[in-house]
């Protein structure tokens, strides 16, 4: 065996259970399993970081992994199927095994979020690296004020993770959950708000003080949820946003995913909004 | 110091081959490269730089990362066997130099590249110092010269009949210790080492500003990048002949079920380099990858690494089909900042 | 006992007459052997010269192109393109190294069923004649 | 007698004045001694700097694509147009783009200069033996100041390879000519090199060019340089099907080289760029002149290398040969 492990090397991992969020199957949840358990001992990731999903004989891409810490086996990656590697993984099925590597990335600062309320705003596939910290910021809801969860998507039907939106987190203690949707189709049962999730979160309007809010979305959505943060007078360092870029090795030498002299792969891909601004914008 | 006979060199080769791998300077259809040597008489000296530089040796274009058996049914994977010790002779000072930046990208990160640290472990930089630097050279605006010493093991210094050696590194005097028949104790000689080391090049000093990435900072919407990337073709050259540049891609390469993930060189002048999933690419024309190019050389590894990612070797210079100079960016963005 | 070798060859044969000449040979119980591996194309002007390039690569000992006779091709001039490419490839293939006996071309009617088993095990006789082909083959 | 430059930028001023172009595409100096880089001239005052002179120029017609990009469905009216520096090897570029429907006759001003020559400074250097200082080039030979001593060479000696196969020495048709049109001389074809190679055995071809390939870096200079490489999306660049992997393995290597070289059989005009730009000097000319030599033995085309409305590999004639 060479001198001692490259980074670039996967793990080999297998697929246990793989469930449809949207019902039109264009995002699947994966519950993954290593299979060596010393292998999963080493991989401790913390909210927020990411994990590079290998499809043998396609390539790699890197996915946030959507599961807490606290609940940490499977580990569970919520993809959409956009590009040659996620097509490739929609079309797998249970007890294929794949290739992980990781955790890659700087995590949510959950540590200084402690007595904060907290704003989750989320779009579409959005809502996948959100709902690590959520069900984290839950499980430890002592260390944290309020929580609330504002979530859009283009219709009912792709909403992800529906289970926990309407069962599981409502009926939890300091926890509103406010749903909207782009459009319904005239037939599909939805009493909740209509509308983009923006003007939604203007309606709603969370106090800035002594607040946190973390968004995360398509661009076009991120762009208007930080005007209207704005308005509602949210400082740039309470607006915390990931970045989800091209990203070839995951460990900061292949040049490949840096926004100015910060590589998303290292410095991000959390990054609070007056880092961004500090960027040159080029993403 | 020692002495070392030119006619010595091509029996030294023989004599190392034993155990490493040997790299040297050949003359191949009139192009001098870097390549691997069996016939150790075809090493040559007449020429300013190779064409491809040490870097080949130690972070090669092609490279293997591991091979996996059967893909999804039940997955095996294979890293690559340990490599060989090997030896780079010719190498030019400024190339040597290039493997320390090389070194602060793959081996100082919180990750490091086993494959590149185990390469680099078991390798050794002969160089040979420069007798007649060309108008492409600029070395001496990196705080280098015809005769550096960093990031070679060994320097050998030519004079009319002999090499002055020069050990740099514990590798160097062992490896000096374990052919000690074939050099020779002449004392100190540092007139011969000094006439290299100053010795001026043509092009002159570029002299950089220490804070021209400070000042590269808010340059990113100057219209000066649009300038220089209407002449730029948009081909990979300057990035794969650059001894400092370390961009690669990951791609499999799939015989049925079974294959291997190979690491190749990527350049950021390529159009698919920042293409993402769903058509989305942030840098769509060459303005951005060109900025991008020189931005990264300049401002964003003196930000990461407190070093310019340069040294002034002129491949890119000589090598561009059509004149983009990065000492023209440095002088133009002093002056104009 | 050395195993002979047995070759790897591509046939690109063209879906009007070629196919339909190998399909006649083997109504009527011809043998040919069993090396050639037919591609059927629409027309033997569809055969790039990448095919052929590439089907070295992937590991073919020979290729053979079968179309119409000339003058009565399916879509009146394919098979004088695919000549006009086809004696560029060979000469050119045959610049760089690959022996040009690796390709042909024949013109193979659809009622020409003789023909054909003539043909491909001639060439198959000629390719085990000259061995493997190593060059431009891909490494595994 | 007014020399070239300075007609030139009194054409360029005239150009600009009445509002004839929007852009001059042209030469300047580099920022190496005898460098000559492609410089782009919006108004006049840019066109101030630009030079013409007998040094080893790149070739411009491929930025037409690019500066031409938009315009390039409809024909614009003439302040829109782009004015460039023409020589006779440019022209057979521009044919070339024109033939190939990417962009249209009157959207560009064709700005000529007859030439029969250019200097090789590399050549000049290795006959003085170091690099030359100073180089001043009159009619029949050219001065190389070196440190020490001067050599006087004759041009013949010094000029680029490539020009001594030139087949056209100035545009055919230009809208402007800058110097009357010197003796179209003729110059005989050379096919010595490519006949040497298909002397060799089959092994020794193999291995002079898998030799030569290896030293390849798939840097693309040669595709990206070439006028007669002008497809909107080129096959390299397509990863489904992926004809080309991206790993530089041997095979890959003939692949790649290969099929470049077909696809300009017959619509190379042996401009030597792609043999100027490659950074290991692999002779690509020897690829395309092997296709180039074929077709005209094949199908008697009398000159392979000028771009004409219908390409030898796009018709046929029944009389074509039959024995292979």
């Amino acid at each position: 065996m060479c001198s001692s492990h490259n980074q670039l090397v996967p793990k080999v991992a297998t697929i246990k259970k793989i469930t449809e969020e949207t019902s039109s199957g264009d995002v699947k949840t994966f519950y993954v399993e290593f299979d060596k358990p010393e292998e999963r001992a080493e991989f401790k990731n913390m909210p927020g970081q990411c994990a590079m999903i290998s499809v043998l004989g396609v390539g790699e891409s890197m996915i946030s992994i959507t599961s807490s810490p606290t609940r940490p086996d499977p580990l569970e990656f919520s993809i959409k199927k956009m590009g040659k590697v996620t097509s490739k993984l929609h079309d797998m099925s249970v007890g294929s095994k794949i290739g992980i590597r990781g955790p890659y990335g700087n995590n949510f600062p959950v540590d200084e979020w402690r007595g904060k309320d907290l704003v989750f705003i989320g779009g579409g596939i959005g809502l996948a690296p959100l709902r690590s910290v959520i069900n984290y910021c839950i499980d430890k809801k002592e260390n944290y004020g309020s929580i609330s969860i504002i979530y859009g998507s283009r219709s009912p039907a792709d909403l992800c993770f529906k289970e926990e939106l309407f069962d599981n987190w409502p009926n939890l203690e300091g926890v509103e959950v406010h749903l909207t949707v782009d459009k319904v189709e005239e037939g599909e049962r939805w009493d909740k708000s209509v509308g983009f999730v923006p003007q939604y979160l203007e309606q709603i309007s969370p106090s800035p003080n002594n607040s946190i809010a973390i968004t995360c979305g398509p661009p076009i959505m991120i762009k208007y949820v930080l005007e209207s943060l704005e308005k509602m007078k949210f400082e740039d360092e309470q607006i915390i946003t990931t970045l989800e870029l091209k990203m070839q090795c995951g460990v900061g030498y292949c040049g490949r995913c840096n926004i100015g002299d910060k590589y998303v792969c290292i410095d991000g891909p959390v990054f609070s909004y007056k880092q961004i601004k500090e960027m040159p914008q080029e993403f | 110091m020692n002495k070392l006979l030119r006619s010595n060199v091509s029996c030294l080769l023989k004599k190392l081959s034993e155990h490493t791998e040997i790299y040297a300077s050949t003359e191949e259809d009139g192009v001098c490269i870097l390549a691997k040597l069996d016939n150790y008489e075809e090493w040559t000296m007449n020429y300013v730089r190779t064409a491809n530089s040490v870097k080949d040796v130690f972070f090669p274009q092609n490279e293997e990362i591991m091979k996996y058996k059967d893909a999804s049914s039940d997955l095996k994977i294979e890293a690559p066997k340990p490599f060989k010790e090997r030896i780079a002779f010719g190498v030019r000072p400024c190339d040597a130099a290039a493997m320390l930046l090389l070194d602060d990208v793959f081996l100082k990160g919180e990750f490091y590249d086993s494959y590149y640290k185990e390469r680099r472990e078991k390798g050794t930089i002969i160089t040979i110092a420069c007798e007649k630097p060309d108008q492409h050279c600029f070395c001496t605006s990196f705080d280098l010269s015809p005769g550096a010493t960093e990031g070679s093991d060994i320097v050998l210094y030519p004079t009319e009949d002999f090499f002055l050696v020069v050990e740099v590194t514990e590798k160097g005097k062992k490896l000096i210790k374990d052919n000690a028949e074939l050099f020779e104790d002449i004392g100190a000689k540092p007139e011969i080492v000094d006439s290299y080391k100053n010795m001026r090049t043509v092009l002159g000093d570029v002299c950089i500003p220490n804070d021209l990435n400070e000042k590269l900072k808010g340059e990113f919407d100057n219209s000066y990048w649009k300038k220089i990337a209407r002449r730029c073709l948009g081909c990979g050259n300057c990035t794969f002949v650059c001894p400092t540049c370390h961009c690669f891609a990951v791609c499999d390469v799939a015989r049925g079920c079974d294959g291997k993930r190979a690491r190749t060189w990527d350049s950021c002048k390529f159009q698919d380099f920042f293409l993402m999933a769903g058509d989305h690419n942030p840098r769509p024309t060459q303005i951005e990858r060109t900025r991008q190019r020189f931005m990264h050389k300049l401002n964003y590894f003196k930000e990461k690494y407190d070093k310019y990612q340069c040294i002034g070797c002129g491949r890119c210079v000589e090598k561009c089909p059509v004149g983009v100079h990065i000492a023209d960016v440095i002088t133009h963005m002093k002056e104009e900042l | 006992m050395s195993v002979k070798f047995k070759p790897n060859i591509i046939c690109f044969a063209c879906n009007w007459c070629s196919y339909t000449g190998a399909d006649m040979a083997g109504t009527s119980r011809m043998k040919y052997p069993a090396t050639i591996k037919i591609i059927r194309v629409p027309c033997s002007g569809r055969v790039n010269p990448t095919f052929i390039m590439k089907a070295y690569q992937k590991g073919a000992d020979g290729v053979l192109i079968a179309g119409c006779h000339p003058g009565d091709c399916h879509y009146n001039s394919g098979n004088y393109f695919a000549k006009r490419r086809f004696l560029l490839a060979t000469r050119f293939m045959n610049y760089i190294g690959i022996d040009a006996k690796r390709l042909r071309m024949e013109w193979i009617s659809a009622a020409e069923g003789v023909k054909f088993a003539r043909v491909m095990a001639e060439f198959s006789e000629t390719i085990s004649e000259l061995g493997p082909n190593w060059r431009a083959r891909e490494e595994v | 007698m007014m020399t070239m430059t300075e007609k030139m930028r009194e054409q360029v001023k005239e150009l600009f004045v009445n509002n004839e172009i929007k852009l001059f595409i042209g030469f300047e100096k580099g920022f190496t001694k005898f460098s000559r880089i492609p410089a782009f001239a919006e108004n006049y005052d840019e066109a101030k700097k630009m030079i013409i002179d007998e040094f080893e120029t790149p070739f411009l017609a491929k930025y037409l694509i690019r500066e031409l990009e938009e315009v390039a469905a409809g024909i614009v009216e003439k302040s829109e147009r782009v004015a460039i520096l023409t020589r006779g090897c440019d022209y057979l570029g521009i044919r070339r783009l024109i033939v190939d429907n990417i962009i249209l006759r009157e959207n560009i001003v064709i700005v000529g200069i007859p030439c029969d020559g250019l200097i090789d400074v590399k050549k000049a250097n290795k006959l003085l033996g170091e690099e030359a200082r100073e180089i001043t080039i009159d009619e029949e030979n050219v001065i190389a100041k070196g440190k020490t001593e001067n050599k006087i060479i004759s041009k013949a000696e010094v000029v680029l390879d490539r020009c001594r196969q030139c087949i056209m020495c100035e545009p055919k048709e230009s809208d402007i000519m800058l110097a009357e049109k010197t003796a179209n001389v003729k110059k005989n074809k050379d096919y010595s090199k490519i006949e040497e190679i298909e002397k060799m055995s089959a092994k020794e071809r193999y291995e002079f060019w898998s030799r030569q390939f290896e030293r390849c870096i798939r840097c693309f200079a040669c595709r990206d340089a070439c006028t007669a490489c002008n497809c909107r999306k080129c096959i390299f660049d397509i990863t489904e099907p992926e004809m080309l992997e991206k790993t530089v393995a041997t095979s890959e290597q003939f692949m790649f080289h290969f099929i470049r070289a077909f696809h300009v059989a017959g619509r190379c005009s042996a401009c030597g760029e792609c043999e100027r730009v490659c950074p290991v000097d692999i002779p690509l000319g020897l690829l395309n002149g092997k296709l180039r030599k074929d077709i005209e033995f094949l199908f008697n085309v009398e000159e392979a290398g000028i771009p004409s409305e219908i390409e030898p590999l796009g018709e046929f004639k029944l009389d074509d040969p039959d024995e292979w």
